[in-house]
């Protein structure tokens, strides 16, 4: 088995506060090939974001990593220094928001924010820069790309703007694609192109994709693996294919129960009872029991490991066997 | 550098703010996690306290004159007398009783001064930001107009017909200063105005007064704190001025400003005549800063989670 | 007390390196000489500019259309009387080389006929004739009040004029010595017009006009061609630095040679200082406190006046405000001035017992009020007073007011019970200290009416007879101290901190004759 | 942007006419010049004469409309006080006023900038606790007080800068630290403010993501925004100090606009008055025009009406 492209062993990333230091991803570890789509699906606060964030070395005062690899293409990322890790970002890794609407900066030319990422790593003169951003405007399917390269986010559709981050975040053919919900914010019609046009791309470059989302129509659509987070720890991880036709953890059992249609928009994952845990003041043994309807006494007291269900499928469930949809 | 601010890294342990809990004890709690802002609000409070019970704090009358005592330093000194705590004025007034109730003068003119400012500035501010058109046009003339005549000018002919007093010093000073808020505001609310919330209210056919209320309002009150506070400490300053003008607050009355003032010409030879009150200002105005700072974040709606 | 001093320049230093710690670091550093003036040379042997701060700058170089004593004093040094007061307040002769009087309403004067204008216009009777009646006629001048009985002047020859009057004038030596009679160029005048004068002024004095940069600084140089001999400096530099700490600052950095009114509280610093030194001297300026006589006002009744009078300890605001620049007095007619009584001067009454029980005999017992005005000016001075009058029973009202508020009511005649007022006299004569008392001028103030007096002070404006006219002057004095339609604080002193190596003796007309300072 | 420029003059017309009727109105219930031009000792009679003389006896709006009449032409009339046409007076104080003003300006802009920055950049530190207190400072120093401690400590006792006057750069540098440190203070907390609300924004998250340098994200991205709501506050503040620098004027003796005007208006100079405001009112519209156009133009959002 090749190297992959990213393994993550063991993150820690914690944010100090007042209230006490807050372990937001909680001993994670998962692998992304060359060329792979990797979704990584859980409700708000579960430390998805936080670990796009720590790959990306994004993560400032009062968070910070706390423990664990990142290693990316052979390199330790959490040892690196900034400047080595600034090298990276935009370059072999990059990252798309979930915001189109202020994830660009509302005061600089599309073609001035575009140009910024041909000049930083590829040392492009201005002429250069503008004509590298105006062809990969074009890439990611705008038409009017010499006109647009002259206009302000604010003069842009949401959709546009999305399509101008991920001509951004594709600029330098990066090996790594973070995507954290590239979709949320948009029309459901807009959804599927973008999805597409980051699918086309990296197929192309032969790009690895983090996906991060909570929608499950998506991680159908694009992922070929997937990792369940819950509470700062991954909880399951499985192909795509074995996730959706049997999944071995109660909260992904819960979360594929709430799957909405393709035609109906939810923020929430309303289906499964109870309240994300506060991550100062955990339950004891397994985080999810208050939640969980397979919960026995047992699940209340120890806490699971992730342990192998399947040919490369995990779980973190004492009652795994009895798990079904 | 953070990019998940405190508040929303607080929102990562996904604990959602109680409904029992109520705005109050939240905001009590955050004050009392933010240093600055509890030293904010402890000089406040201190000042506040002794302005509003100056005579059990003084220990002399306050304009009390007796040239035989003049100029004496600070207690603690060689040649300082037990009870002139801070030492004795030109007049042979003692300097801590004048500071106390100095501080009245002050704090009522400073927050006056803002409260009328602020609430004729903002007004201004948000109606012509939010309305557009003629109405921005006319108040925007105005303020023009305003600015463009010298305060100095307002300021000393409205003394010389009103005559000097708290009224008339709190009246000039709030009136020439109301334009910056009403500039500051307007500029907030053409950006807000642009924002999707407000056009999404407004499509779903929101009135425009809910929509200030509700939207614009407290979008804009992270600016409008910031100058009041800061305005606050700039009256305190402007009265000072106005006294070394001679147009400050008259004999008996006396306030910082004054002290300070009248005390200039002792600097060399009794430095204790300006230095104290000097410091009053510094010290309040340091308050002022650091509470108003707390109560931006408290009341700003950005700086809040919103993951 | 050293003690005191370095604790509190501590203090001082420590705020001021955090104020200015981070503003250094926007400027370059500037290597620069310390002396403000750009005409300044290095003190020492070589020094030829003499450079003098004012807490004012003056209102124009227009003698006739100037009301302030600054002015003049700095005016003295670029145009010429046809007369003068020497330290003395002798007359003594500048344009003007005799006088004579022809009868009680005309005045002989003889000229020099040596003298010319600082561009080279001969000076003749013609300019003398111009001059005086170009302030006796144009009401609009602030000076024509003095002069506007003179009815013409009459040219005998270039270098003869005859003065006449319309009515017969006692002092006109005195009017011919001050602000309102400087000569000025007739022909350039009349070539240029007057706002080309202003801007570009002449004169025959010792020094020409150089430069005027308002509120900032005049800067004259020496006439070489002064029919009294070469003026003494090359430069004349007057400043206006309203700043009494300011000003101190520029005298303790070399800045200025000459500083006017110190401040008392500074007097031991300047002094402190090797080489540089104060000099104080009586002005001609009296501070009253004006009694409003109006029938149903509390001050109308003589006893509350007196108890006024007697409740106030001159010395001790002389001491305590003044620093010990003042002398007591209870006239405002000082010695130096024609008519004085000397009975009345350097002296005061005090008696707190006496003015309480005057109050009471009164009707006051339970407390008199009264309302007091004065100037910020004199803000301390009238906070003690008030105090003083607190002391006996009065209940005060006390009414501070910015100058021009104090001014506006002052002109108006709206001042209540009490008013404080500075009074100078640039005449030297009793008349002016009276002629707010005279009865048309009183009405709506004062109110004062003592038709003995009136009559004294109406016969005294025409009398000739000197010997005369100075005792009616001194009866009018005495029946003051009775009648008390104002009492008096004190004369002032003028303040002036002198630079090393200059000698300088202040004047009571407060005018800076540059000729007269010297380079030691 | 030209159409808008126009426009914005044009409207400056009214306002011109305001200012004037405010102006001439605020100057004649402060009282008579007549009454301060002549001595204590002139009579009723002399002050008629001379209200006469000056015009002073016929109707407000008649010696209003005379005004404007002369104004329009540039005539604003003789001051009582010099003797001399008012406009030039006025113009012969521009150049001090605008030094002094401009080095206040500059010196806070360098101080606030670089200051209100680290302030953010290190928010809650003991460094950005310094900064406040050095804010309060600067505020809670009355202009007066820091003039006069500067000089002290700069003139009197270090012997390096003058005392005061105008003269050389050296003269400016202690009033112009008198001025820039209270508006210093102010804008180091705009600053503060806006740049902590805009670091939190998703695009410098987007500009760090693309590997830029911090220094680029700080300065371009950050600062760009953080300025918007400094600018009006700049803006504002530069035009209060055309004639607003009384205070600073009177304790370094610096012949501003500040000094003239103020004299002016004590001794009822009813024509130096209007010029002055005349020409401080256009140098602050004209400075205001310049700020909207400078606002505009750094955020592109706000469209031209």
């Amino acid at each position: 088995m090749p190297t992959p492209l990213l393994e993550v062993k063991n993150l820690h990333t914690s944010f100090k506060t007042d209230k006490g230091v807050i372990p937001s991803v909680n001993g994670v570890s998962f692998s992304v090939e060359e060329g792979e789509t990797l979704a990584i699906v859980g409700e708000s606060g579960c430390g998805k974001s936080v670990t796009s964030l720590s790959i990306m070395g994004l993560i400032a005062s009062p968070g910070a990593i706390t423990g664990g690899e990142i290693t990316f293409q052979g390199r330790d990322l959490v040892k690196l220094s900034r400047k080595e890790l600034r090298k990276l970002r935009g370059n072999e890794m990059s990252m798309i928001f979930q915001e189109p609407m202020t994830s660009l900066n509302p005061v600089f030319t599309i073609g001035n924010q575009l140009a910024e990422v041909f000049r930083i790593h590829q040392g492009a003169s201005k002429a250069e820069a503008r004509q590298k951003s105006v062809d990969m405007l074009q890439r990611v399917g705008i038409a009017n790309a010499s006109k647009l390269v002259g206009q302000f986010p604010h003069q842009l559709s949401g959709g546009m703007r999305q399509r101008v981050m991920i001509a951004m975040a594709l600029a330098c053919e990066p090996k790594l694609l973070i995507a954290d919900e590239p979709t949320t914010a948009l029309d459901v019609t807009i959804q599927a192109q973008i999805l597409d046009l980051i699918s086309t791309l990296s197929k192309d470059q032969h790009t690895g994709v983090i996906l991060i989302t909570h929608d499950l129509g998506i991680v159908a659509e694009m992922a070929d693996r997937v990792v369940v987070m819950y509470a700062g720890e991954v909880v399951e991880e499985a192909s795509v294919a074995d996730l959706f036709a049997a999944p071995k953890h109660p909260y992904t059992v819960g979360l594929l129960g709430s799957l909405p249609r393709m035609d109906e928009q939810r923020d929430q994952l309303a289906s499964i009872p109870g309240m994300v845990p506060n991550l100062l003041d955990m339950p004891s043994g397994c985080p999810f029991h208050p939640r969980c309807s397979y919960a026995g006494s047992e699940c209340t007291v120890i806490k699971p490991q992730l342990e192998q269900v399947g040919k490369g499928h995990y779980a973190r469930c004492l009652k795994s066997e009895e798990v079904s949809l | 550098m953070s990019l998940l601010s405190k508040s929303q890294a607080d929102g990562l342990s996904g604990k959602q703010p109680e409904e029992t809990e109520g705005k109050w004890r939240h905001g009590m709690k955050s004050l009392l996690k933010s240093k600055t802002g509890t030293l904010g609000i402890l000089i406040v409070l201190v000042v506040c306290i002794i302005a509003i019970g100056a005579p059990l704090f003084a220990t002399h009358e306050p304009a009390k004159i007796s040239p035989a005592q003049r100029l004496l330093p600070p207690m603690w000194l060689e040649g300082g007398a037990p009870d002139h705590l801070l030492g004795t004025d030109n007049l042979g007034r003692d300097i801590w009783s004048r500071i106390v109730y100095g501080s009245q003068v002050s704090l009522i003119v400073g927050i006056g001064a803002v409260l009328l400012s602020g609430a004729i500035g903002a007004l201004l501010g948000l109606l012509a930001g939010f309305y557009g058109k003629w109405v921005n046009a006319i108040i925007m003339r105005v303020a023009d107009a305003f600015i463009a005549i010298p305060a100095i000018l307002f300021m000393l002919v409205v003394l010389a017909v009103l005559g000097p007093g708290l009224g008339t010093l709190i009246f000039v000073i709030g009136v020439t200063n109301w334009v910056s808020y009403a500039r500051v505001v307007r500029g907030e609310v053409l950006s807000v105005k642009e924002r999707d919330f407000v056009k999404a209210a407004r499509a779903l056919g929101a009135r425009n007064g809910r929509i200030i209320f509700t939207h614009i309002l407290p979008n804009v009150l992270s600016s409008f704190i910031i100058i009041s506070t800061m305005s606050v400490a700039t009256t305190i300053i402007m009265e000072a001025s106005l006294s070394f003008l001679g147009l400050g607050i008259k004999p008996p009355a006396v306030s910082w400003g004054g002290m300070l003032s009248d005390g200039r010409q002792y600097l060399a030879t009794s430095w204790w005549v300006a230095t104290f009150p000097g410091l009053a200002i510094t010290i309040t105005v340091l308050g002022v800063i650091f509470f108003g700072d707390w109560l931006r974040d408290m009341l700003d709606p950005r700086m809040k989670s919103k993951e | 007390m050293k003690r005191w001093y370095v604790q509190g320049f501590a203090v001082i230093i420590a705020v001021m390196l955090v104020v200015t710690g981070c503003g250094n670091a926007a400027e370059t550093t500037n290597e620069t000489q310390t002396n403000g003036g750009t005409a300044s040379a290095p003190a020492g042997g070589d020094k030829t500019t003499l450079t003098i701060a004012n807490a004012t700058d003056i209102e124009s170089f227009d003698t006739h259309n100037n009301n302030n004593t600054m002015s003049e004093a700095v005016l003295v040094n670029v145009f010429d009387y046809l007369l003068k007061n020497d330290a003395e307040q002798n007359k003594v002769p500048v344009l003007a080389t005799s006088w004579e009087q022809v009868n009680d309403t005309t005045w002989r004067l003889k000229l020099r006929d040596d003298v010319k204008f600082h561009n080279g216009d001969p000076f003749t009777a013609a300019d003398v004739k111009f001059s005086l009646e170009r302030v006796a006629k144009d009401s609009t001048l602030k000076q024509n009040t003095y002069y506007k009985h003179i009815k013409e002047v009459n040219i005998i020859d270039d270098y003869t004029v005859d003065i006449v009057t319309e009515t017969p004038d006692p002092i006109m030596l005195n009017r011919l010595s001050r602000m309102g009679a400087g000569i000025l160029p007739s022909k350039y005048i009349e070539e240029n017009g007057i706002e080309a004068f202003l801007k570009a002024p002449v004169g025959t004095g010792p020094y020409k006009f150089s430069k005027w940069t308002k509120d900032d600084r005049i800067e004259l140089v020496k006439n070489a061609d002064y029919f009294g001999g070469t003026p003494k400096w090359e430069n004349v530099v007057f400043r206006s630095i309203p700043e009494a700490s300011t000003r101190v600052s520029e005298l303790l950095t070399g800045g200025v040679d000459i500083a006017a009114g110190v401040p008392s509280t500074d007097i031991a610093r300047i002094d402190g200082v090797d080489g540089l030194s104060v000099e104080q001297a009586k002005i001609q300026r009296v501070l009253h406190i004006i009694m409003r006589m109006t029938e149903g006002s509390i001050t109308a009744d003589p006893k509350v006046r007196e108890a006024i009078e007697l409740a106030i300890d001159n010395q001790v605001i002389i001491d305590s405000i003044a620093g010990g620049a003042g002398i007591p007095t209870r006239t405002s007619v000082t010695p130096g001035n024609f008519g004085s009584d000397p009975s009345l001067y350097d002296t005061f009454v005090y008696d707190q017992e006496r003015a309480r029980a005057l109050l009471k005999e009164a009707g006051y017992e339970n407390g008199a009020k009264v309302s007091f005005s004065s100037a910020v000016q004199y803000k301390e001075v009238a906070e003690v007073v008030a105090a003083m009058l607190t002391d006996v029973g009065f209940e005060v009202n006390l009414e501070i007011l910015e100058a021009s508020s104090f001014s506006e009511k002052l002109n108006s005649k709206k001042f209540n019970e009490l008013f404080l007022l500075g009074v100078g006299n640039s005449l030297f004569d009793a008349s002016n200290n009276y002629n707010r008392f005279k009865k048309e001028n009183a009405a709506g103030e004062t109110d004062y009416n003592n038709p003995e007096v009136e009559e004294l002070l109406q016969s005294a404006l025409q009398n000739m007879d000197l010997a005369d006219r100075e005792k009616q002057y001194q009866k009018v004095q005495q029946q003051f101290t009775v009648d008390r339609p104002t009492i008096y604080l004190y004369q002032m002193k003028g303040i002036y901190g002198i630079g090393a190596g200059i000698g300088y003796t202040p004047r009571l007309d407060e005018m800076y004759y540059a000729e007269d300072i010297t380079l030691k | 942007m030209g159409k808008y420029i126009v426009k914005s003059l044009l409207q400056m017309v009214p306002v011109l006419f305001l200012i004037s009727a405010i102006v001439f109105v605020l100057v004649h219930v402060t009282g008579d010049p007549v009454n301060l031009m002549l001595p204590e000792t002139a009579t009723e009679e002399d002050r008629a004469v001379l209200s006469k003389a000056l015009g002073l006896d016929r109707p407000l709006y008649i010696q209003f409309g005379l005004f404007l009449y002369n104004a329009v032409q540039g005539d604003f009339g003789h001051s009582f006080h010099y003797g001399q046409s008012a406009l030039p007076l006025v113009l012969e104080r521009l150049p001090a006023s605008f030094q002094l003003a401009g080095a206040g300006m500059l010196i806070a802009t360098l101080l606030a900038i670089p200051l209100g920055i680290i302030s953010a950049l290190k928010r809650n530190t003991y460094l950005d606790l310094f900064i406040s207190g050095l804010s309060a400072l600067g505020k809670g120093m009355p202009n007066f007080w820091t003039g006069i401690m500067l000089i002290l400590l700069f003139s009197v006792i270090l012997g390096i800068f003058p005392v005061s006057g105008k003269g050389g750069p050296e003269h400016l540098v202690l009033p112009a630290i008198t001025l820039g440190a209270g508006i210093a203070a102010q804008m180091t907390r705009l600053i503060r403010a806006s740049m902590l609300e805009i670091l939190n924004q998703e695009y410098i998250r987007t500009a760090r993501s693309k590997g830029l340098l911090e220094t680029i994200v700080i300065f371009k991205h950050a600062l760009r925004n953080g300025l918007i709501p400094v600018v009006t506050i700049m803006g504002l503040q530069f035009t209060s100090l055309i004639g607003g620098t009384l205070v600073t004027e009177t304790v370094f003796s610096w012949p501003g606009l500040g000094q003239l005007l103020v004299s002016a208006v004590n001794t009822h100079d009813m024509s130096i008055v209007q010029a002055a405001v005349f020409v401080i009112a256009i140098i602050v519209l004209a400075v205001n025009l310049l700020t909207d156009i400078v606002y505009r133009y750094l955020d592109p959002r706000i469209k031209y009406s």
